[in-house]
């Protein structure tokens, strides 16, 4: 299969990689498998549960829906890449102090959709939220305490936060 | 149009294996040389957050932080069972379990620390990883020194212990027992629901939940599991089913097709926690797993009842199904 | 062996790339539909071209009096589009109610239109502002066709396999249109629709002067609804004789049964959703469509 | 009893991992010289295997293994209560719904071993299927388990169910039903298997109980059970589902075939078809009540649909019965509850295990009554709700902690604090 490879530039997370890659390696397999980047989950290959959730210049996007050298000149975060070193992110310190987590499959993309949600607005109202997570599915919380932590983290980091 | 109404429903649920199977869990603590508390079970952990509830158990009954809780998590070839994380009885059995193993480990401590201070049990205490002497706060000694003592004269502090109540078996003729289940959890459940009465679909717009946990251990994951439950349960009440045909082919085998609520289907709610103790509860709590879910959707089919007439008697109470009630009733039928 | 991937980032080397091999190659944007329907099986595929960096198709733009969307433009540009706001509010609305954040970030309107599925949330607002294709290829160059011509079955359109969409195109609604759109899911994110609906009316006062009602899932395409435009033609929106000629429109539909819903429930269903819709006319719960 | 740790919230242990995205699930374990698992499953829910032709699937490059049932002819069938089900099916023994497995399929990547599993050719004969729990017991039905259909028969007496009857002056009949209900884990089911030195399978895969699994996959495959060790990974959702040894034994079979690490992960489609569901149940009420909405007799037929295998059926089905009349006094109770096989993919353990089921049904029944007697449905609930003293169906008496009552004036309130009007 490696005639067919494709060479494409990708910065994840702040650096860069120029990379071969097949052209039916699947985004999510490619930072999953090839970068070691294991935060990022797939929960159903079809864009149904948002678990791959990763932000792609600037938007959410699923990782199970994009084909690796269709990233080609993009730049991508994804968990491993929020906080700062050992520092956590307001957002994921919010959701430890909500108890947002439960099995915690969800919860890299649904830390992403979040931010990506704070980024549009730093002050969104509880339906925004709901709105902004609706493409992830969570199994275990019933999205509440997901909802609690994103308001808690507009809060802390300046947004004011809605009134509950 | 669209209308609202009101349904509750209270549940029970029997807790443990039950029924005389034998129902166990094993747990081992031991001071690491570095005065932290190593916290050994097999409990899975789904989520629901049995490890941090043992943590709990363990560090107020040794008297330290939350934070000097080393856990060591499920292996067979390093720890004993702990039972299955089923049943709702991980909190119940597993931290009844670390419970008496840590109220072991704290006699093992006492003992060491009476040979040091030649002071009785009554004496001493635990505070912040530390032996302390009533009257004599600075003459303390910390676990590590203490591990340390424990090491010089040839012993260990750790220990390990069980919990392992015992049921009935029902006879078989007629299910009868005197014990049945170790204990059981109630909830109720009261909802509120809004029908379109032109296409059917129903939206649950106010939710209030009051479990009988004994004792909450963790309130947040209480809410949690109820929270996480009702969202469930909505989805059991409204729109999850698995279909066949009439050869056996599952139709529906993925997530576009087979509905689970998302954030937008699912109302806020409010869990209101009973605590009615429960004496052989670990603080006398009872277990939450299971009922959190069990009360939701008897309570939206009967707010769809209330709400415009419709008796729904078999699950999912789809759009689909409750149009066609709809226009039954409109009949005249 | 394997699959072949090249990624086109001009509209001409891309026409030349399927003037090649147009027909053993799939064309990949957003690939929200694409990589549903190769899940687990991309091997199958022969030649993926990706037109995602065609930066040129992905605006939205008024020219004269009509309005175009460029293939690339994605749901969520639509939906935050002040230019579809203002002028086709119904389009923004559909395109928000569509999947997820993520898919409407990268799902875009010409794959939908392309996709031709039935239940298409972007294709019935699409149909009732009397939209069109654009397409082209490299030797034939390029082609505008009604959308209603251009939709022929589920999953099928008239599209060669070295033809591209580029653009959608439809006029600006005059200043007396009004539309809304309403769909029917089994839940609120993440639902391919049981049915949907989009109406445009060009009132007078309250009659109705001008009318095109499209709906999805409802046929093997998102279709119009004919017959039932033509009844109300003339007729007063707050009356109640014009909701009853809504019961003509099982003559203009022809669903089917399955799991998102039986023949029955569909049939109730289009019938329900336009009347919901002429009542958010009626109530003005809708912007005005036009300048 | 709260105490300074005790009943107070603190951070979860298992958070910061979570939120980081370092906690390690099944899916995210790598190992060197690793390979891939895929298994065929059943192209029909019942027939009988006539021939498995590999030929074509292995001249797929990279395929490393394909084990069949006739390479181990010594295992043995698992399962949680009863031993029913097998991890592979042979020829001329007989499928019993579609997911059960034909051949185990290990490769060098994912897509070529899905490639490969693609061009086995099977040939079968159709039985009929079975998909309707009362067809499955009636006589002439096609029997999917030799002993029979009707996995199990439980029982439930309290008190005179005839005089409960004639002290009623209501009596109210209902039919309810609840359907398939997948548990929806948002990890699919994954493992990762290796091989020791010492010939000791270890295995990681999210499961509910680690040791109960070892001793299944240790008898199944005839090893000691020191042989078998399970080390838990991060879980991605359970809910029951987890109980079922899943990919487990499919894992230790690759791994002592091939000797490499083993690797596996389901899609999602083929984890909702393979593995356990919610049991769809019927319940037949005939309660009677006095006027005033005391309780005085409840019978129960309970009819579980546990398809293709009992798994934790037997349990959970009669877990419905004996939580037949909620949290309400009742002094004379009589019932039964059937398991019964099907050709349905088979249903186990999930959140409520057969006690959700049945709450569906029960308080239904309540405001049926309630309604009919014209007394408000949270008033009837308190007027039977247990208190310490009351017996359970199983004629257990409760003698502390009973606190339904109280959860319901609770509720109640809270409702009523938000605004919510009752009725």
């Amino acid at each position: 299969m490696g005639d067919n490879r494709l060479m494409i530039k990708v910065t994840v997370n702040d650096r860069l990689y120029e990379l071969q890659v097949d052209p039916e390696l699947r985004l999510v397999d490619l930072l999953r498998d090839e970068l070691g980047l294991t935060g990022t989950k797939e929960g159903c290959g079809k864009g149904e549960c948002g678990a791959c959730t990763i932000i792609m210049n600037g938007k959410t996007v699923n990782s199970c829906m994009v084909l690796a050298f269709q990233a080609d000149g993009s730049e991508i975060l994804t968990i491993e890449g929020m906080g700062d070193g050992e520092e956590l992110h307001p957002i994921q310190e919010a959701f430890i102090r909500q108890g947002a987590v439960q099995c915690g499959y969800c919860t890299p993309g649904m830390v992403l959709s979040a931010k990506a949600i704070l980024d549009k607005n730093p002050n969104p109202s509880e339906e925004e939220i709901r709105k902004g997570i609706s493409g992830n599915l969570c199994r275990c919380t019933g999205y509440q305490k997901i909802v609690d932590a994103i308001k808690d983290a507009a809060e802390v980091m300046g947004g004011g936060g809605d009134e509950r | 149009m669209k209308k609202r109404g009101v349904g509750i429903a209270s549940v029970m649920f029997g807790f443990g294996y039950g029924e005389g199977f034998p129902d166990h869990s094993t747990a081992s603590i031991r001071i690491k040389p570095d005065g932290r508390v190593e916290v050994k079970t097999a409990a899975a952990d789904v989520g629901q957050g049995v490890l941090t509830v043992v943590s709990q158990i363990a560090a107020e009954i040794l008297g330290v932080p939350v934070e000097s809780i080393d856990l060591v998590n499920g292996d067979t070839a390093v720890t004993r069972s702990s039972g299955s994380t089923s049943a709702t009885r991980q909190t119940f059995f597993t931290g009844n379990a670390v419970m008496n193993t840590a109220q072991i480990l704290r006699s093992i401590i006492f003992d060491l620390a009476v040979k040091v201070y030649g002071k009785t049990y009554p004496e001493l205490y635990f505070e912040n990883s530390c032996v302390v002497p009533h009257g004599a706060e600075e003459k303390k000694i910390s676990f590590a020194e203490l591990a340390k003592i424990a090491a010089e004269r040839g012993e260990k502090l750790e220990a390990e212990g069980s919990y392992f109540p015992i049921t009935t078996p029902p006879d078989p003729s007629n299910g009868q027992g005197e014990r049945v289940y170790v204990s059981y959890t109630f909830v109720t459940t009261i909802a509120e629901v809004e029908i379109d009465l032109g296409t059917g679909q129903v939206e649950v717009i106010r939710m209030v939940a009051a479990p009988d946990v004994g004792q909450a251990i963790h309130p947040q994951n209480v809410e949690g599991q109820m929270e996480g439950g009702s969202a469930q349960g909505i989805g059991m009440a409204l729109m999850e089913e698995i279909l066949f045909d009439e050869y056996g082919t599952l139709l529906n085998p993925n997530l576009s097709t087979y509905l689970i609520p998302t954030s937008l289907d699912v109302p806020r709610m409010q869990t209101v926690i009973v605590e009615d103790e429960e004496p052989l509860g670990p603080f006398g709590a009872k277990g939450i797993g299971e009922p959190a879910m069990i009360s939701t959707a008897p309570a939206i089919i009967n707010a769809i009842y209330n709400a415009c007439g419709v008796r729904i008697k078999e699950l999912p109470a789809t759009p689909e199904k409750i149009l066609r009630e709809l226009k039954k009733l409109a009949a005249g039928n | 062996m394997g699959i072949i991937g090249f990624t086109s980032r001009r509209l001409n080397e891309a026409l030349q790339y399927l003037h090649q091999y147009g027909d053993e190659t799939t064309i990949i944007a957003g690939g929200t539909d694409v990589l549903v329907k190769y899940h687990e099986r991309l091997d199958e595929l022969h030649r993926v071209l990706n037109i995602w960096q065609l930066e040129e198709l992905k605006s939205i733009r008024i020219i004269n009096d009509q309005i175009e969307v460029g293939s690339l433009v994605t749901h969520t540009q639509l939906e935050d589009s002040t230019i579809i706001q203002q002028n086709a509010p119904l389009l923004a609305e559909a395109a928000g109610s569509v999947g997820s954040p993520q898919i409407r970030n990268r799902g875009t309107i010409g794959g939908n239109v392309a996709n031709a599925s039935p239940a298409g949330d972007t294709l019935t607002p699409l149909l009732a502002l009397d939209a069109s294709v654009k397409f082209v290829s490299l030797d034939r160059g390029e082609k505008v066709v009604s959308l209603e011509e251009f939709l022929v079955g589920p999953g099928r359109h008239i599209m060669k396999k070295d033809e591209l969409i580029t653009a959608l195109i439809f006029p600006i609604p005059k200043d007396n249109t009004v539309g809304a759109f309403v769909k029917l899911g089994y839940r609120k994110a993440l639902a391919i629709s049981t049915v949907n609906a989009a109406i445009m009316l060009g009132l007078q006062g309250n009659l109705i002067e001008d009318c095109r009602i499209a709906l999805g899932a409802v046929a093997p395409t998102t279709k119009r609804a004919k017959l039932v435009e033509e009844l109300l033609q003339g007729q007063d929106v707050t009356k109640s004789n014009t909701f009853e000629i809504l019961g003509q429109l099982e003559k203009d539909i022809a669903p089917i049964s399955d799991i998102r819903g039986s023949q029955q429930y569909r049939t109730d269903i289009a019938r329900e959703l336009v009347t919901q819709g002429l009542q958010k006319i009626v109530n003005k719960e809708v912007g005005r469509s036009g300048r | 009893m709260k105490g300074n740790i005790v009943g107070h919230s603190v951070p979860k242990v298992d958070a910061k991992a979570k939120v980081t995205g370092k906690a390690l699930y099944a899916t995210d374990l790598y190992m060197e010289d690793m390979l891939y698992m895929q298994v065929l499953r059943a192209p029909y829910a019942h027939a009988v295997i006539r021939k498995i032709d590999l030929a074509q699937a292995l001249a797929v490059p990279g395929i490393v293994r394909i084990i069949t049932k006739e390479d181990l002819p010594g295992l043995k069938n698992h399962g949680l209560i009863f031993k029913d089900q097998p991890a592979l099916v042979g020829i001329g023994e007989k499928v019993r719904f579609t997911g059960d497995t034909l051949a185990i399929v290990i490769g060098e990547s994912n897509i070529q071993v899905r490639k490969a599993i693609k061009k086995i050719k099977v040939e079968y004969d159709k039985l009929e299927v079975i998909t309707d729990p009362l067809r499955a017991m009636e006589e002439d039905a096609v029997t999917i388990h030799t002993a029979g259909n009707i996995v199990c028969t439980h029982k439930l007496d309290k008190g005179d169910i005839v005089r409960g009857f004639m002290e009623a002056d209501l009596i109210v009949y209902n039919e309810f039903k609840t359907q398939h209900v997948e548990h929806i884990t948002l990890q699919p089911d994954a493992g990762l298997a290796t091989l020791e030195e010492d010939d000791t399978i270890c295995i990681w895969a999210a499961t509910q109980w680690l040791h109960d699994t070892r001793v299944d996959v240790a008898q199944a495959m005839g090893l000691p059970v020191e042989k078998i060790r399970i080390i838990q990974p991060a879980i991605g959702g359970a809910f029951g589902k987890r109980e079922d040894i899943i990919a487990q034994l499919h894992l230790a079979i690759a791994v002592r075939e091939v000797k490499r690490p083993v690797k596996t992960i389901y899609s999602r489609e083929e984890s909702i078809i393979a593995t356990s569901k919610r049991h769809p149940m019927i319940f037949r009420f005939r309660t009677g009540v006095k006027k005033d909405g005391t309780l005085t007799a409840w019978e129960a037929t309970v009819i579980g649909d546990t398809g293709a295998y009992a798994s934790s059926g037997p349990a959970v089905v009669h877990k419905g019965l004996y939580h037949c009349t909620g949290p309400y006094d009742c002094p004379n109770v009589r019932g039964v509850a059937y398991t019964v096989y099907t050709n349905n993919t088979y249903a186990g353990a999930m959140r409520g295990f057969g006690a959700t089921q049945t709450a569906f049904a029960y308080e239904s029944q309540m405001d049926i009554i309630a309604e009919k007697l014209g007394i408000n449905p949270i008033e009837l609930r308190l007027k039977n709700a247990y208190q310490v003293g009351s017996t359970t169906p199983n004629g257990q008496k409760l003698y502390a902690s009973v606190g339904v009552k109280e959860t319901i004036i609770k509720a109640v309130e809270a409702f009523e604090r938000l605004g919510g009007v009752i009725r």
